[in-house]
């Protein structure tokens, strides 16, 4: 079982998926399924041999680094394909029943599911690349896949949405690419490892560096870039709302975080810091634009901005209980914005509009959504026992240990900050409203799903250690420039 | 210095050309035209300084890496279009609504 | 896992499983979802009976699973833990039955009685809790199981209401996530243990211990209603009687007082915290709190605002006993938490049964009620005299350690503050008395509801006699072996021994 | 066999009572109050000098009867309270009433658990029992003058209790236990008694109605039904002087300074009830100003016992028949009253509508408080109880703040901007990476 | 310019301002580059025996970095998807192509199909390739469909869907199979390798034509299971 090509199988496993979805549209969902859990197991396999073995390197048509392309598996890799395994299934159950209704119609579900499929591809392509043109090609497999889900709603909002998206992730990807070149032309080669040995500051890096960087942080949103974002995320469907927030930000962010710690080590403190700058701002400025909306979709992708503002912290805090507080509220965050677009996705199934005040009695009418919502509101303020609150616990260790408090003071006013937003929808879904509403009944699978996911966020703040553990295999966080 | 670098220069050159036609007009096919343009000269800074050791042959990572990356955009674009139309079957105007969705 | 490791995880099992079958009832199996209720907390009951009989003979019942690296989370049966473990499985029983009448032919029943086991298990959490973290997460899943308590009715009175208990609540649950992170950077274990594990630390920490200190308390301050953390209490109210009941006499008032406790003497530890001379400030608040407390209830007509007020009072006397940093003190202190709790929710259940039998919400609709619910009433007379602190009943015991306590280590001032409160409560619990029993009745009821011959429905009227009765024992028989007070002794002399 | 009987006695002389306090068990009996009697009756005849230690009950406290005083005044009682019994439901027109009744045997119960106590504990309880009971039958059984009376008994007994609290807690600080033997001989080496001695004085005396805090018993007695009025000296007045006689430690100190002061005030009291009841002769009021009369007799006699410890051993018994026949003198004079007034001329109406507005104690404990609560409010407007609520509130009122928070949300999703936004970033990664480095 | 643009002066100065500063902090970042560095031409070059192909370019995609060629073709097949999925735009209006068209379309598609099988063959030793030839034939594909030939509704279900992403699929089918073999992925037994890559180019460049005919079209067929 040891000597299983488990990271060759975990990229083409959703790519034969795709083709076969897109050949047999009829019987889409149930080959989409199959293959949503043929991965899974692949993700386990894989999984298994990395704990077994330790970190992975596969050179891919046996050529080897600089010459070939190299895919490696340690355990932040590991990590985020097994993030994106349970939430890709959760998302590919919600989506069988979401998409099989008459609102939106056969016709959806049959573009959904391969463009999915090859977005699950492209997802564990990026987590096992070791090499940076290949990450630009995933990259681009990524961000065109997810602008096709988001336009899959259809509509001004989400079209509109869609080519805005377009647009940001082209240009993202072009900065990107631009470093690449600068790379290459430099060293030579194109394998992370490799770089990170030869690599030496030169006006070409700096240039390279701010290419990429730039790029990236455009591709994740971070404030004050993360124009694209609250469009994009509201107007789509909410399975692909939540996995465009749960993972696909989450990809560039993972790049940016391998290119940080090996590429590009001589980084210094000031732009460490900068980088936490626009992390604080971004949680202050998702938190209180969530406050202000009045569309719960709207709310949660303003949401995801703050949220992807914690992850920023980590960097000038640059300690491993920072960088795994931020991977861990990356997971948490994951599971738990799933869980919440897929409970505003119910919402509007159920009711058809995402009004918050609105919502009338839904504690009632749909206790399992509710619930659902409220349980993943819990990990995203950080409360315990949850997810959120095992990552909110580490970086404000991470921020008193290193001084540096008032990060952890952006962390607490975050959480606060997220408290009354959840807590805003919560008390409307408590009361009752004027308007009138026409309501449906909800298919069980997808009330489900969204509970699952959310208990799942919850039951991750019991299971750290395991987790943690998983990070140790190969971190790049042991290196000298992680303090 | 080699000719390489001057066409790499000019790579650059129209790099920033696009970004500013990106972030100016407003019509979307002008702005698709313009990541095109920026994708011509990442490509043409790759190919460029792939020749630029004199006297040898060109490296020929970069070429693979240029038809890779053209065909990326090439796809990319052909979607970007396709949004566009429906851009503008949605709303009337191939532009961006610049206003914030409600 | 064996049966020491097993039996505080059963405990909160034997509330939390109850409570998530109950949330997947529907509204009709009233008798399932009762029966489901009653056994959980029977057995309950029976568990902790066999807890407290292990560790009074020394056995350690401890449960531990990893959380983080270096953190477990830990549940720990003590002594001290099980002071409380004690007030609230006993009084969750109680108050099940009373919610079962209460909220009899009412909506969203099994919304409510689920969120009332979760409450339960926050609560028990919170009293096992072995470290701090383990505290910490039990607390705010206190927070938040009781968030949708205090919404129930779902008017936009009790979702601001909720708002307000939130702002305050999750602001104090932040303070205390701050400062348990800071403590755990500076001393690198979080464990109870008796008479702390912070004074080892070198004496550069000790403003920082002091900070975190603060923190801390404001944190527990919040929920145990401290001035000036305590505006959200008298806002809950609007939730039902048997909410407000558990909210003021067992789990959330009580937590932020228990928590204190812990602070101050498996943290801190009492010695160490009077030598960095946070015990007298805390003391202080807590005095004012008392008299602040009580002026505020003279004024609320309404009649579950003016036991709010008083439950502000009174939950400080806990965190007074505490801080006023003697041994005998802290006997008081710690019998308050149990005293305060069972005279409290007799309070509160007369209360709901008149607002239920009758719909008297004010204090200035009470006049003659003592004719109407003879019953009711004598356990309303039981609990007011009980806070009052007369003997013999419960709340004279709490006075009589406090001031002894207080006398004891110096600190005659304490005795002026038990007399000034004594003095307020009477001003505001002897009219509603003087009303109810001896003023005319004005003859109708804004709502009566009639229960044929009796004054209101048996499962209203049982819990707020059992409560009575309680606190009558636990006045009269404080001493007898056993007793409650014998526990509190063998808490304090784990502090305070030399 | 013997000792078990007699120790269920004085258990059962103030339990029984207490039992038959509930309505529900009352009915199911054709005379209880008399009933609750009985053990109290045996236990007169029960040899001298038993006594039972109760170390569970309540702090640790004991019951027993001693020979001297205590049997006496059981005995007084007895015979008062059996009167009071047939007399409690005899008032024409009046339908038995259950609260009066309740209100009867509790009073009961407090006023011999007082007699049988043998420390300060109980004695304290059993008292305070005693104290609301006897407040309860004045208003429950009396007009509106009783129940103003008892309205300022209610507020005497509340601080005298308080002021008993404290010095319960000295004594308890004291001495070794709180039997009434041991808290004398502790309190009589205490270096400063004084503290004690002011708070139990000033207890009791508000409890008995002393000479200058007399208010309410005249019209105390002037406006309750027989069967309270002729309580009234057996009760509330005769366990209060009781209770110095057990608390101070009587034969053991020598104070002549206080007890100078204390005699002073029972001659005057005894002059004012002499003057005033000359003065306003007449059958209503004599027994009231019998019993300050004696009262201000039992006064003197406590002030000689206090300056002088000989004097105490020698006459101490004094004060215990000044007791017993303060009792038995307010009853016979009350039942005199009764009596000469052909029994039935009561009028007070229990159904009457009685006023709405609140007892007096009330209203001002209420200004007083309000006044401190508004500057509590003014002086401190920032910490008021809602403060940390109105963040909350504030962040969705002020315009302002929103107007600018969704301008400047809107400026950042324009294209341009954003974009042009994005290529300064990355110039400024650029910048800031390049510039720390060099 | 406009109303609008003078309005926005100061805005587009600083733009143009901050492009200056880009490109010349760019083009200062290429001409520090070391002006002598072969990449890995050497590598290539030693190793371009293995790899079954001549042309250096080619053995770079298909063989030592055709995992990148496998994304690539989904990227492609991915963006067809996309297109598809948005729903069918209304047609542009059919005009019976004027005789010029029909005429250039009839004499240069055959030419165009020769000279993508050209391509296609030449790739392995000379510049050439699937792209280019998938490029060639796509262009004979516009032609067609600009005077107005349609793909018979026999074939506009399963089998075109099967061209579609036959490149991709044999792609994956032949990295399977050599996997299955006991290789790594994509690793070419050498003796194979030549012919392998050109069979995969094959079917890519029949994929890749097709799919930029269809991505011109731009609505999906209608017809078909």
């Amino acid at each position: 079982m040891s000597d299983i090509h488990w990271p060759v199988i975990v990229i083409l496993l959703p790519l034969a998926g795709g083709v076969a979805c897109f050949l047999w549209p009829r019987r889409s969902v149930l080959l989409g399924l199959l293959t949503a859990l043929g991965v899974v197991a692949c993700v386990a396999g894989l999984g298994w041999q990395v704990v077994e073995q330790g970190a992975q390197r596969y050179a891919v048509g046996g050529w080897g680094a600089p010459l070939g392309i190299d895919l490696y598996a340690d355990g932040l890799s590991l990590l985020m394909l097994t993030v994106t395994a349970v939430v890709g299934l959760g998302i590919s159950v919600y989506s069988s029943g979401y998409f099989e209704r008459a609102r939106y119609g056969q016709d959806r579900a049959r573009h959904f599911w391969p463009v999915w499929m090859f977005l699950w591809t492209a997802l564990n392509a990026l987590f096992l690349s070791a090499d940076i043109f290949n990450l630009y090609v995933t990259l681009e497999l990524l961000g065109l896949a997810a602008v096709v889900l988001v336009a899959l709603a259809g509509g001004a909002d989400a079209v509109s949405g869609a080519m805005r998206y377009l647009l940001v992730s082209l240009l993202g990807s072009l900065f990107y690419l631009l470093g690449v070149a600068l790379l290459y032309h430099s060293f030579g080669s194109v394998d992370i490892a490799i770089l990170a040995e030869r690599v030496e500051p030169s006006p070409a890096v700096w240039a390279a560096m701010g290419l990429m960087i730039a790029g990236l942080l455009l591709k994740t949103a971070l404030f004050p870039l993360h124009f694209w974002l609250p469009s994009a995320h509201a107007s789509a469907p909410a399975p692909v709302s939540a996995l465009l927030s749960a993972l696909v930000v989450k990809a560039s962010f993972y790049i940016l975080l391998r290119l940080w710690l090996e590429i590009f080590p001589f980084a210094n403190a000031a732009l460490a810091q900068l980088l936490g700058l626009l992390g604080a701002a971004a949680v202050f400025w998702g938190g209180f634009q969530a406050l202000r909306q009045t569309r719960l979709k709207m709310l949660i992708a303003y949401s995801t901005v703050a949220q992807l503002g914690y992850l920023f912290l980590a960097f000038p805090l640059a300690s491993i209980t920072g960088w795994t507080g931020a991977l861990y509220m990356l997971l948490s965050h994951a599971a738990a914005k799933t869980a919440m677009f897929m409970a505003a996705g119910n919402t509007l199934y159920f009711g058809g509009h995402d009004r918050i005040a609105d919502l009338d009695r839904a504690v009632q009418r749909m206790p399992l959504t509710m619930t659902a919502f409220a349980l993943a509101g819990i990990s995203i303020m950080g409360l315990p026992p949850s997810g959120g609150f095992i990552a909110k616990w580490l970086l404000l260790e991470a921020a008193i240990r290193s001084g540096q408090w008032w990060w952890g003071g952006v962390l607490i006013l975050g959480g606060l900050l997220s408290a009354a937003w959840v807590f805003k929808v919560v008390g409307y879904a408590f009361t009752r409203s004027e308007a009138p509403h026409e309501a449906r009944a909800v298919p069980a699978t997808m009330e489900w799903t969204a509970l699952l996911m959310a208990v799942l966020a919850i039951l991750l703040g019991l299971f750290a250690p395991w987790l943690l553990a998983l990070l140790e295999i190969g971190s790049p966080f042991n290196r000298e420039n992680a303090g | 210095m080699s000719p390489a670098f001057l066409y790499a220069l000019v790579g650059v050159g129209l790099f920033t050309l696009g970004l500013y036609a990106l972030i100016v007009h407003a019509h979307l096919l002008r702005k698709i035209l313009a990541i095109n343009v920026m994708a011509s000269g990442v490509f043409l800074v790759l190919v460029a300084l792939a020749a630029r050791t004199q006297g040898a042959a060109p490296d020929p990572v970069p070429h693979a890496m240029v038809i890779t990356g053209i065909v990326v955009a090439v796809s990319a674009t052909a979607l970007a279009l396709a949004l566009m139309l429906r851009v503008r079957a949605e709303t009337g105007r191939a532009e961006l609504a610049e206003e914030p969705l409600e | 896992m064996n049966w020491d490791a097993a039996l505080p995880l059963l405990v909160l099992a034997s509330s939390l499983l109850p409570g998530l079958v109950i949330f997947f009832l529907t509204e009709e199996r009233v008798a399932t979802r009762t029966t489901l209720n009653l056994a959980g907390a029977v057995l309950k009951l029976m568990l902790v009976g066999v807890m407290i009989w292990g560790v009074f003979h020394g056995a350690h019942y401890e449960t531990r699973l990893p959380l983080l690296p270096g953190l477990d989370l830990l549940l720990r049966a003590d002594s001290l833990s099980m002071l409380f473990v004690v007030l609230s499985s006993i009084l969750w029983l109680v108050t099940t039955v009373y919610a079962v009448g209460y909220l009899e032919g009412s909506p969203n029943r099994s919304r409510f009685f689920g969120f009332f086991s979760l409450c339960v298990t926050a609560t028990v959490g919170v009293a096992l809790a072995g470290n701090l973290i383990t505290f910490v997460l039990f607390y705010e899943l206190l927070t938040l199981a009781t968030y949708p308590l205090i919404v129930h009715r779902g008017t936009d009175e009790a979702r601001r209401a909720g708002r307000t208990y939130l702002v305050y609540t999750i602001a104090g649950g932040t303070l205390l996530l701050v400062g348990t992170v800071w403590l755990y950077t500076l001393s690198g274990t979080l464990e109870f243990t008796a008479r702390g594990f912070l004074s080892g630390l070198d004496a550069t920490h000790h403003w920082s211990l002091v900070v975190i200190f603060v923190l801390l308390v404001a944190g527990l301050g919040v929920k145990a209603a401290l001035i000036p953390l305590h505006g959200w209490l008298p806002q809950a109210m609007v939730a039902p009687a048997p909410v407000s009941a558990l909210l003021h006499a067992v789990a959330v008032v009580k937590a932020g007082a228990f928590g204190i406790v812990r602070v101050v003497y498996d943290v801190y530890g009492m010695q160490f915290s009077a030598s960095l001379g946070v015990t007298l400030p805390l003391a202080i608040v807590a005095a004012a709190t008392i008299i602040y407390g009580s002026m505020r209830a003279l004024f609320q007509d309404d009649l579950k605002r003016r036991l709010a007020f008083s439950t502000v009072s009174q939950v400080a006397y806990i965190v007074l006993g505490i801080a006023i940093a003697g041994p005998i003190a802290a006997v008081g202190g710690l019998v308050h938490l149990v005293h305060q709790g069972v005279m409290k929710i007799t309070l509160f259940f007369c209360a709901g049964n008149l607002a239920e039998t009758l719909g008297i919400h004010k204090v200035s609709e009470m006049n003659g009620v003592g004719r109407r619910m003879p019953w009711t009433m004598t356990a309303f007379t039981v609990g007011v005299f009980g806070m009052i602190g007369v003997p013999p009943l419960a709340g004279f015991i709490s006075k009589w350690y406090l001031g002894l306590g207080a006398l004891d280590v110096g600190q005659g001032w304490v005795i002026f503050i038990l007399a000034g409160s004594s003095l307020l409560n009477a001003a505001y619990f002897l009219p509603i008395l003087y009303a109810a029993w001896f003023k005319a009745p004005a003859g109708t009821w804004p709502a009566e509801r009639s229960f044929g011959r009796r004054e209101t429905a048996w499962a209203l009227l049982a819990p707020p006699l059992v409560t009575a009765f309680l606190t009558l024992a636990l006045g009269l028989l404080a001493s007898a072996p056993f007793g409650l007070l014998q526990w509190a002794r063998f808490i304090t002399r784990l502090e305070y021994a030399p | 066999m013997n000792t078990v009987l007699s120790a269920l006695l004085l258990i059962l002389a103030p339990l029984l009572p207490l039992l038959l306090a509930f309505p529900a068990l009352r009915s199911r009996l054709p005379r209880p109050c008399h009933i609750a009697l009985l053990p109290a009756l045996i236990l007169l005849t029960v040899p001298p000098g038993v006594s039972i230690d109760l170390p569970w009950l309540l702090l640790g406290t004991g019951l027993g009867i001693d020979d001297g005083a205590g049997r006496l005044l059981l005995a007084m009682s007895v015979l008062i309270w059996a009167l009071a019994a047939s007399l409690l439901h005899t008032a024409k027109g009046q339908p038995a009433d259950d609260r009066l009744t309740t209100c009867f045997l509790l009073t009961l119960a407090g006023n011999l658990g007082a007699i049988l106590a043998t420390d300060l504990v109980g004695f304290f309880t059993f008292s305070v029992l005693m104290g609301y009971g006897f407040y309860a039958l004045l208003v429950a059984g009396g007009d509106e003058g009783a129940r103003r009376a008892a309205r300022v008994y209610l507020v005497f007994l509340i601080l005298a209790d308080l002021a008993l609290f404290e010095a319960l807690l000295i004594a308890a600080a004291t001495a070794k236990d709180l039997g009434f033997e041991s808290v004398r001989q502790a309190m009589a080496q205490s270096a400063s008694p004084g503290l004690y001695l002011s708070m139990v004085l000033a207890g009791f005396a508000l409890k008995a109605g002393v000479w200058p805090l007399h208010v309410w018993l005249l019209p105390a007695f002037r406006s309750s039904r027989p069967a309270v009025a002729l309580l009234l000296g057996a009760v509330p007045v005769a366990i209060a002087l009781l209770g110095l006689v057990r608390w101070l430690p009587l034969g053991e100190v020598s104070l002549p300074a206080l007890g100078l002061v204390i005699q002073a005030m029972g001659v005057a009291a005894m002059l004012y009830a002499i003057l005033a009841g000359a003065k306003r002769a007449s059958l209503t009021r004599l027994p009231a100003y019998a019993a300050i009369f004696i009262t201000g007799l039992f006064t003197t006699v406590l002030g000689m016992g206090l300056s002088d410890p000989e004097v105490w051993n020698r006459q101490g018994n004094l004060a215990c028949f000044l007791i017993v026949s303060l009792g038995f003198g307010v009853a016979i004079l009350v039942a005199a009253n009764g009596w000469l007034q052909a029994r039935c001329q009561y009028s007070a109406l229990p159904e009457k509508q009685a006023d709405d507005s609140s007892p007096w104690f009330e209203r001002w404990s209420v200004a007083v408080t309000r006044w401190a609560a508004q500057m509590g409010t003014d002086t401190l407007p920032r910490l008021r109880a809602a403060w940390l609520a109105n963040v909350d509130r504030c962040l969705r009122r002020i315009r302002i703040w929103q107007r600018t928070l969704d301008g400047s949300e809107r400026f950042l999703q324009r294209w341009a901007y954003a974009v042009t936004l994005f290529l300064l970033l990355g110039i400024v990664v650029v910048f800031v990476g390049a510039l720390s480095w060099i | 310019m406009t109303e609008r643009g003078k309005k926005q002066l100061p805005f587009r100065l600083l733009l143009v301002a901050l492009l200056f500063v880009l490109t010349a902090g760019l083009g200062y970042a290429v001409l520090t580059l070391p002006s002598q560095a072969p990449g890995l031409s050497n590598p290539v070059v030693a190793n371009l025996e293995a790899s079954g192909v001549s042309n250096p370019v080619t053995a770079v995609l298909l063989n030592f970095r055709a995992y990148d060629t496998l994304l690539e073709l989904g990227v492609l097949l991915l963006a067809l998807f996309g297109v598809w999925s948005l729903a069918a735009v209304p047609e542009c209006r059919e005009s019976p192509p004027g005789p010029v068209l029909d005429g250039l379309s009839r004499l240069l598609v055959p030419w165009l199909i020769l000279v993508a099988g050209y391509l296609l063959w030449a790739g392995a030793h000379a510049p050439g390739g699937a792209f280019q030839a998938g490029s060639v034939l796509a262009a004979a594909g516009v032609l067609l469909l600009l005077t107005g030939w349609r793909l018979d509704t026999r074939f506009s279900g399963l089998p075109l869907r099967m061209s579609l992403v036959a490149g991709l699929g044999v792609f994956v089918v032949v990295a399977v199979v050599l996997i299955l073999m006991g290789g790594r992925l994509l690793e070419y037994p050498p003796s194979f390798a030549g012919a392998l890559i050109l069979l995969i180019e094959a079917a890519a460049t029949l994929s890749i034509g097709m799919t930029l005919a269809a991505l011109f079209l731009g609505a999906r067929p209608e017809a078909g299971p």
